[in-house]
């Protein structure tokens, strides 16, 4: 699914962000990234998406190489993939329902299966009631679980998860992970970046830990393996 | 792009267009105002180039005196000879008697003066209206070759100047409104650009989760076009209403002989319609381009 | 407020003009825009009266035409009570063998008819130069009471339609302007509001922080009227290159005579850089204000 | 410190954030506000910082009734407070440096205040090397860890945090905790909302549960108390 080849990024010339990762992620996995703040967790993904591009090396999605993708092609390469970004990325001026919504509209679907599918996402991340709401009318977590049903609404074959329980209490964090598992188990790849410890040594997937841009660690069923 | 893609683009066009209302006024208000300006100019210059034309028309004539004692049928000859050049309009035959009845009238108050007179000193004469006054010059050189010709009077020096000044007005105007032009759509497409530029983190967003570059600009353009036509229309009801009041305000204090002069309300509202129509929208569709494109390169 | 804030002030209100350069960018060629068409109306308007108000001293004269046969110190009597009357100016004797002479003359080719008249029957007459054609009616009005004058002649008509037309000029004019002003400020407030509101987000975090209102407003007016300063001395350097050369063409065009009827190059620099610079940073100051007013209410 | 009685809060007529709070927080407490996504911890917050007003109730902050504060001197009982908002509230056009300046600006620090004060923030956040890097460069934790040093840099009498771990690695967010910790020691009240439950049960601070806009719990060395 995704396959990385001696990839580094520096930004401004200075910061290496990331440094000759060398990665293969199959389809169908469920994969944790963790490291401390600023070890390039958010820069893997951007790169992923060509939000960024790479200094050097080869990044393959689905046996297509994404530095080489032209200009056009890359809301197709995006569409084919859901993120729930870190700074959640609501559009300010839609409502929640509009904000998922929009995503599928991006995809062409019709109003019949928009009407069916964003009621659903929203009732799995527990948001029915906030339906009407404009983002920064939204607690927190609230914001954070419209970005996660957004990801998600689209069946994506892969997912990518910036911190997307940062905001949320442990309780609504598990029910997360539970809709996560499940789009898992149909079939989408989910790369999940994530500080919390629990949940990383609960689910026993695999892990891989950044540190200062490299990859320290790779572990099937790992743990977040760092000290408190 | 499906047809269900392009009704909910519309769509959202319009709807854009009413969630950002605080700046959707704002690029109408200056959309408005920068076409009443244009609208102010193009009257006052379409007015001035009118009057100039038709103050024109009065130059139009040259007169030929013919020489003393000719027969009737050589004099009806000339006149035949007079109607074939190029850029005779017609021509109208004064004899000497009515020369001078003539020149008594106009005299007016000392006309009577010219009553002390022993003889009549006037020569017979044709008056030729021309085409157009451009062609003056080319007319007399052909009368100069009619035999039985005194005399070509002709108000060569004013003919001249005016032409010039004709010509000045229409250039100087011209050249004003194309410049308006310029800079109503410089300042239109900045506000449209401004407008937008405001909306960057929406227009990012959109890329990042995936919408091509035409689902992004489709709506914003259908929101510029919605924006230029709205203040196109606002501009072209102020300028007409203005130029209604303007117009009969004119009649009533300049007699009704100087509407004459004046281009009339109707043919006024036909040409500013169809140029703000055509400009706001334009002008509203290439600043949503101009303003995003940037931002579509992430 | 100490110094140092006041330092930190002035400071924030030139950078943010750098760090948002685009929107900067944006609202002065916006500012520029509106104020170069500002000029042009200006100088179009300014000219037309200036050229209306000199055409009309050719007309401010009255003449009186004498009884016949009036012994000479009646006639210079006469004119001593001419003088006396409040709006003339200064008076021109005009005997009657020269007004003759006169008529022969400005009848040119037609002239030598008159050589045939028995007798002269010119009247003599003074010509009156008045201080301004308004006064032209109230100077008639005095004349009428002197005895010995025989008829008043004065371009009664001429001088009514002139007084209208000129008046007229001057106050569509002035209109015209007046309405441009407002219409200037109203798209230059606009954009600087616009270019503002993209920047409500930090407007309100900086309230949140607890920034007082005076401390978020300030450098923002500082930005206005840097803003609007700029685009004004940009406007002022266009229109004034603009008219530098559209002068120096209408010399060379219509000989130097045609420029004594056109206000000079310095005048029109120092009329229009006082206002423009005046309304670039008063509007820019108000721009702001008006555009985060209701960012303050966090 | 801050006293509500019977405050209540109701969004758009109908989300009821806030429900009949009643609470007393003395000088120089250390208080977690705990509970589910939407349960108004940050509502509350917004009362305390007049970013909101209640619909009944009253409010005071160090004696004064803030409801009724007129609204030239809000900014003066801002300053008194300093805040980690949970979604960082960064000028987006200022660098690291400038951010942090800027809150000392506000009250009037001298220069050389402000040189001497904000390097030392910086470092005590793990920051140094990131002075000079705009907001939009920066990480998400880097980002949190900006706002939090930017709310202690005026050493302010309340400090509330707002969710301030959330986007940190369990390390990182030691480091901060240790922070808070110092900064309440010097007489600082603290008021920080947070679901990180670990945290919360090691400190062993006073704990108040929030659960539909109702205090669920108010106790003196408490534990987060939810079940994972
Ligand atoms: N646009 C940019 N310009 C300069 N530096 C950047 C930029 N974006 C990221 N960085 C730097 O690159 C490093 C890696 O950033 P990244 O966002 O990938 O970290 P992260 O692992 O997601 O951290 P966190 O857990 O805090 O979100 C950080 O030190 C950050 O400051
Ligand atoms: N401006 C608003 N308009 C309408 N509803 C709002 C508004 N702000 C907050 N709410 C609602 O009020 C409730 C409480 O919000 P609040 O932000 O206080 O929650 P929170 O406890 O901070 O949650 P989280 O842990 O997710 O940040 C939520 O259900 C939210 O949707
Ligand atoms: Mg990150
Ligand atoms: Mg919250």
């Amino acid at each position: 699914m995704i396959e990385m080849q001696n990839v580094c990024k520096t930004y401004k010339k200075e910061v290496r962000a990331l440094f000759n990762i060398d990665i293969k992620i199959e389809k169908g996995e469920f994969v944790f990234l963790v490291g401390p703040s600023g070890a390039g967790k958010t820069t893997f993904s951007k790169l992923v998406l060509k939000e960024e591009n790479p200094d050097s090396g080869k990044i393959y999605f689905g046996g297509e190489d994404v530095t080489r993708l032209p200009r056009r092609k890359i809301p197709y390469l995006r569409r084919d993939i859901g993120v729930v970004f870190q700074d959640f990325r609501l559009l300010p001026n839609k409502n929640v329902y509009e904000n998922i919504a929009f995503a599928m509209n991006i995809v062409e679907a019709s109003a019949k299966e928009i009407r069916r599918r964003v009621p659903m996402v929203l009732a799995m991340v527990g948001l029915s009631s906030r339906a009407g709401n404009l983002p920064h009318e939204l607690s927190g977590g609230e914001k954070q679980r419209v970005s996660i049903a957004r990801a998600i609404v689209n069946n994506p074959s892969l997912l990518i998860a910036d911190e997307p329980t940062g905001n949320l209490d442990p309780e609504t964090a598990w029910e997360i992970m539970k809709v996560l598992r499940q789009v898992n188990r149909r079939g989408t790849t989910v790369l999940m970046s994530t500080h919390a410890k629990d949940i990383v040594d609960i689910m026993q997937k695999r892990v891989i830990a950044l540190e200062n841009g490299k990859i320290a660690r790779d572990e099937i069923k790992g743990a977040y393996g760092y000290e408190d | 792009m499906k047809i269900k893609s392009l009704r909910y683009i519309v769509n959202q066009g319009f709807t854009s267009v009413w969630k950002n209302r605080t700046m959707s006024l704002a690029s109408v208000a200056s959309v408005t105002a920068t076409l009443v300006v244009l609208g102010l100019i193009i009257i006052l210059v379409l007015n001035i180039n009118n009057m100039a034309k038709l103050a024109q028309v009065q130059f139009e004539t040259i007169q030929v005196f013919l020489k003393d004692e000719l027969p009737l049928e050589d004099i009806s000859d000339i006149g035949k000879q007079i109607d074939d050049i190029d850029g005779v309009k017609s021509t109208m035959y004064e004899s000497k008697e009515k020369a001078l009845q003539n020149l008594i009238n106009r005299w007016g108050e000392q006309g009577h003066l010219l009553e002390y007179l022993e003889e009549n000193p006037l020569p017979n004469s044709y008056i030729i209206y021309l085409d157009s006054i451009e062609g003056a010059h080319g007319v007399v050189y052909e009368l100069e070759k009619i035999a039985g010709i005194d005399d070509i009077k002709y108000y060569k020096e004013i003919v001249d100047v005016l032409i010039r000044i004709a010509s000045f007005i229409r250039n100087i105007g011209l050249a004003l409104i194309l410049a308006l032009i310029v800079i109503t759509i410089f300042i239109i497409v900045n506000t449209i650009k401004i407008t937008l530029n405001a909306r960057r983190q929406e227009i990012t967003i959109m890329k990042h989760v995936g919408a091509t570059d035409w689902f992004i600009r489709c709506p914003l353009i259908i929101e510029g076009i919605v924006l230029g036509l709205i203040g196109a229309l606002l501009s072209v009801a102020i300028v007409h209403y203005g130029y209604y009041h303007f117009y009969n305000m004119m009649l009533t204090r300049f007699t009704v002989m100087f509407s004459i002069y004046m281009i009339s309300v109707e043919e006024m509202l036909s040409r500013i319609l169809i140029m703000f129509t055509i400009i706001g929208a334009g002008v509203g569709a290439l600043g949503s381009i101009l303003a995003i494109r940037r931002y579509l390169r992430v």
